[in-house]
């Protein structure tokens, strides 16, 4: 068992540390101050959730690699995350629904993991989803503002939908790793969310004026390493102080 | 002439101004500039440390720098609220600092090359930011003062995290112990000029005293941040860069303290001046977020305007 | 239809066919959307190894990489010059990739996240272009066979070099070889794709073959190219990734050759259609190239036009 | 003498390697064809120079360090190229600019090469002189389209002066370690450049109707080690491999 539950706790660990490293650009650059506070705010919730997750499978693992060695010491193709998290910011439109994307997966997720056979995940399930929950509300919020404001903005949002859509699929993609430590009790089935990531998206979408497309050929990859060519440029920044600076503390 | 009496008299008397008190114009400007001038440091703060947030050497640093940067653009909220208070907006502010009619701290306009720095920043810049504002936790303006109570536990919680960062790095092995030595090269020049000019030269000064805006002088805060920062120095093992450094037990009527030697106020009125190694950078970041994030301001304001609108109509019916 | 006879008969007898030349209007028709996707492919194609010129691991390898890249944009330069000899312009055949109009190879759109990727690219896609274009070398069009020799000639010794990469990492570390091996992995069923779909399927083929600007079939070239393909990496030391590959000495005529597993022909359509990976980023891209450079286009033109203008106010003056 | 002139090599190479790697930014996102050919290949002469340089300052040296451990393998601190070269390209304009001032400047010192008394140096003067002479062409007659082409072309021009002059002055500058190469007759002397930098750009301007600024403070640093922001990130990619990947030959 611990193999599989080790690959799936990285699956989560990976989306939680790229997506708030996408956040995390943004940090000074926001289109207002509230902004600047909110996305770092986000950014944090990603990476203690990232944290929890990393130094829980290092545990599993029993090789003795800590958060650290897990979220900074590997190659592009042994990042597990899905594709959705590591596209980059874009605008602020792709930044917030991409957000809202994940988010809406993660809520019903934490919460069928309040009931997992591990004590750890439950623990970690516990804090994340009402960290989640706020992340629904607020890019929520910003997706009807922005699909319901000028013609500019719910230009941009659809064009974002047009352009993030094709990789939800991905966050209900069962790895094998995923399914095994599903089988066992430990983490939840991802199909089981679709209905609730759904309903959150399709209510949002409403108050947005937003119209949900049909996606013909999903993108899926990550789960196995197979990433987009953005990913190398965000790990270059991620790891260089690790890569350039072998074995210290910090 | 006897308003303006009356409400010196008012604030010898340690009361509070208000905003809907009356208070003389030079008063009110005086305060607008500050407080703006402070937002806008706040803002611009950000992006130095910004600079490191997607290169943290560790998770744990990683966290610590996003939550300190949030802060940081935190401060800037309660700090244009403040102003605000004073009957100018946020808008009109940030187009004074774009339009570089506004200045900013300028230890801002030095760059963050390495890691260290943002240890440095904790320590140094910080510690030099809440020698200047734990007296304005006692100035006159109401609002002011009251932010910078907030503003100041919360910077007294970054400059130690600054200083455990650096004690890492002094810890560390020699290319650590380097970088941190390095940095405070750097940085312990620039943390000097953050006190402004020697009291002789600073124009607001007189006037802001008796206002009980600002409660000590420029030198005077100088010296509490060098006697305070140079044991801190020696305990990690730093050399601060600076031969006529000295320990002088006259100093401070005799309780001791340093002597230093002269700032290079060539390079502080060149930096102030907008010409330090990231001026143009700095506000070309900020002109950039701004300008690009135009459309997203005006979206929510239309958005707002529609659901007013839907709301009105719903009423009615 | 006596037209249509006698410019078969001269394709027949190997005479070249030029710009100025009478021809079958679905003749010119072929080779403009041939010639402007093989062009379109040049261009794009920069992008993927592109991604790796900061990062290149050398110097060395660095420069070859520019090198390389270079040459792929002149290549698209001679192939839209040739385009152009049959009266389309670079700009329409511009807008008509940044509409998705027109198609460029589908092996672009596969992203390069490794340094191995390369050496892959070099070895197996310059490798099954050469075996794709040695043929157009003979191409009835004149001005398109010209090109494809140039081109021809410096794509060879981009295969070599893209080959060489391959050996210093199957030379090298446990890593370097488990890079290599991951990357023959991913490029090699697209590889075999680029010869596109099988011969019964391909629409365009038996009129290009009658015109001479086709002279082998897909399945052909495809089953040459994998016959000189798995040797070299054999040599390598790498695994084809095909379980089914094996060794038929009644092949090719009884001089043998490799039979091979099928091709997933749906992941080959889904890619055609807009849904690899990278198609998105590709065009979106290039766009942005074309979008972010119009000031500059049209800065060019005004000045050109300006200067003519005093040329002429000169000679009458 | 080894360690001054090892420097004052190290200067100049770091300034080909760090302004070859902005040009080959462009690789691909030209504004023009053309321009996706002439870029590279200013990249390509600059990276050649730095591998010369590198080679030969690590000969003198004699520590056994090879071009790529000194163009890789050092921190943000120890590249003293000038802060001219590591400036984003922003736009096509910032860009051409750049060339157009380096390449004004590069084109007498490496005549001035020609007769040094070292003769590694004379033979990478032979060759990027000829070089050289092609950037400032190239560089120089988009500066006169852009500057004397549309009203937009012109004030990005013009901006691009205002905002890359200040960054001459460093080109001219004599750290001591270049002035011991200068006084041995290794390496000519950086400010006899300046009447004929100034000609050159002063010739296309002229052309370009562009004004020459005045600058009060100019921006020094570089040679020192004191880069702006912006390195870090240009270096996390470089190196990325080399760090990575410790010790491997590709």
């Amino acid at each position: 068992m611990s193999a599989p539950l080790f690959n799936a706790l990285l699956e989560l660990a990976d989306d939680h540390l790229i997506l708030g490293h996408r956040v995390s650009e943004w940090c000074g650059h926001a289109p207002l101050l509230e902004e600047d506070l909110a996305m770092p705010n986000m950014a944090l919730d990603m990476i203690g959730a990232a944290r929890s997750l990393y130094t829980y499978a290092g545990e599993i693992e029993g090789e003795g690699r800590d958060e650290d060695q897990l979220a900074y010491l590997r190659y592009d193709r042994d990042y597990k995350n899905c594709l959705l998290v590591e596209r980059p910011n874009e605008d602020f439109a792709h930044t917030m629904l991409k957000q809202l994307y994940f988010a809406a997966f993660m809520h019903p997720y934490w919460e069928a993991a309040l009931q997992s056979s591990d004590e750890t995940v439950r623990g970690i399930a516990g804090k994340s989803v009402k960290e989640v929950a706020y992340h629904i509300r607020h890019a929520g919020e910003w997706v009807v503002r922005l699909g319901d404001g000028t013609e500019e903005s719910a230009q941009r949002m659809q064009d974002a939908v047009t352009e993030l859509h094709p990789y939800v699929e991905e966050l209900f993609h069962m790895s094998a790793d995923a399914q095994a430590a599903a089988d066992k009790g430990a983490l939840p089935d991802r199909e089981a969310m679709r209905a609730q990531w759904t309903n959150t998206i399709s209510n949002v979408f409403d108050q947005a004026k937003l119209t949900m497309p049909e996606v013909e050929y999903p993108q899926l990859g990550g789960r196995t390493g197979h990433h987009g060519e953005e990913m190398g440029h965000l790990l270059s920044d991620l790891q260089y102080m690790q890569r350039a600076y072998p074995n210290m503390s910090w | 002439e006897e308003f303006l009496a009356k409400f010196q008299a008012r604030i010898d008397r340690e009361e509070k101004i208000e905003p809907n008190d009356a208070m003389p114009n030079g008063y009110r400007k005086t305060l607008v500039r500050q407080i703006g001038q402070h937002a806008h440091s706040e803002i611009v703060g950000m992006l130095p440390e910004g600079n490191w947030i997607t290169r943290a050497p560790s998770l744990r640093r990683k966290a610590a720098l996003l939550a300190k940067v949030q802060d940081e653009g935190g401060h800037g909220l309660y700090l244009y609220s403040a102003a605000e208070t004073l009957g100018v907006t946020r808008e009109q502010m940030t187009e004074e600092l774009l339009s570089g009619k506004a200045k900013y701290s300028s230890i801002f306009n030095y760059p963050t090359p390495t890691w260290a720095d943002i240890g440095t920043i904790g320590w140094l810049v910080d510690g030099a930011a809440i020698m200047n504002q734990i007296p304005l936790c006692r100035c006159s303006y109401g609002p002011y003062a009251r932010a910078m109570i907030r503003v100041c536990k919360e910077e007294s919680f970054h400059q130690r995290q600054g200083y455990e960062i650096l004690i890492s790095l002094c810890n560390g092995t020699e290319e650590q112990k380097q970088m941190a030595q390095d940095s405070i090269n750097r940085w312990w020049w620039p943390s000097l000029m953050m006190f402004g000019p020697h009291d002789a030269e600073s124009s607001h000064s007189e006037q802001s005293m008796k206002w009980k805006i600002k409660r000590f002088s420029n030198d005077e805060l100088r010296q509490k941040f060098i006697d305070a920062t140079v044991p801190q120095a020696e305990y990690l093992g730093l050399t601060v860069p600076d031969p006529e450094l000295k320990w002088n037990p006259e100093k401070n009527g005799g309780k001791g303290g340093y002597d230093h030697g002269e700032i290079d106020w060539d390079e502080f009125w060149r930096v102030v001046k907008g010409h330090g190694k990231m001026n143009r950078d700095r506000i070309k970041d900020r002109k950039k977020a701004w300008d690009d994030g135009a459309w997203v301001r005006e979206a929510a304001l239309a958005h707002a305007e529609k659901r007013a609108a839907r709301q009105t109509q719903h009423a009615a019916e």
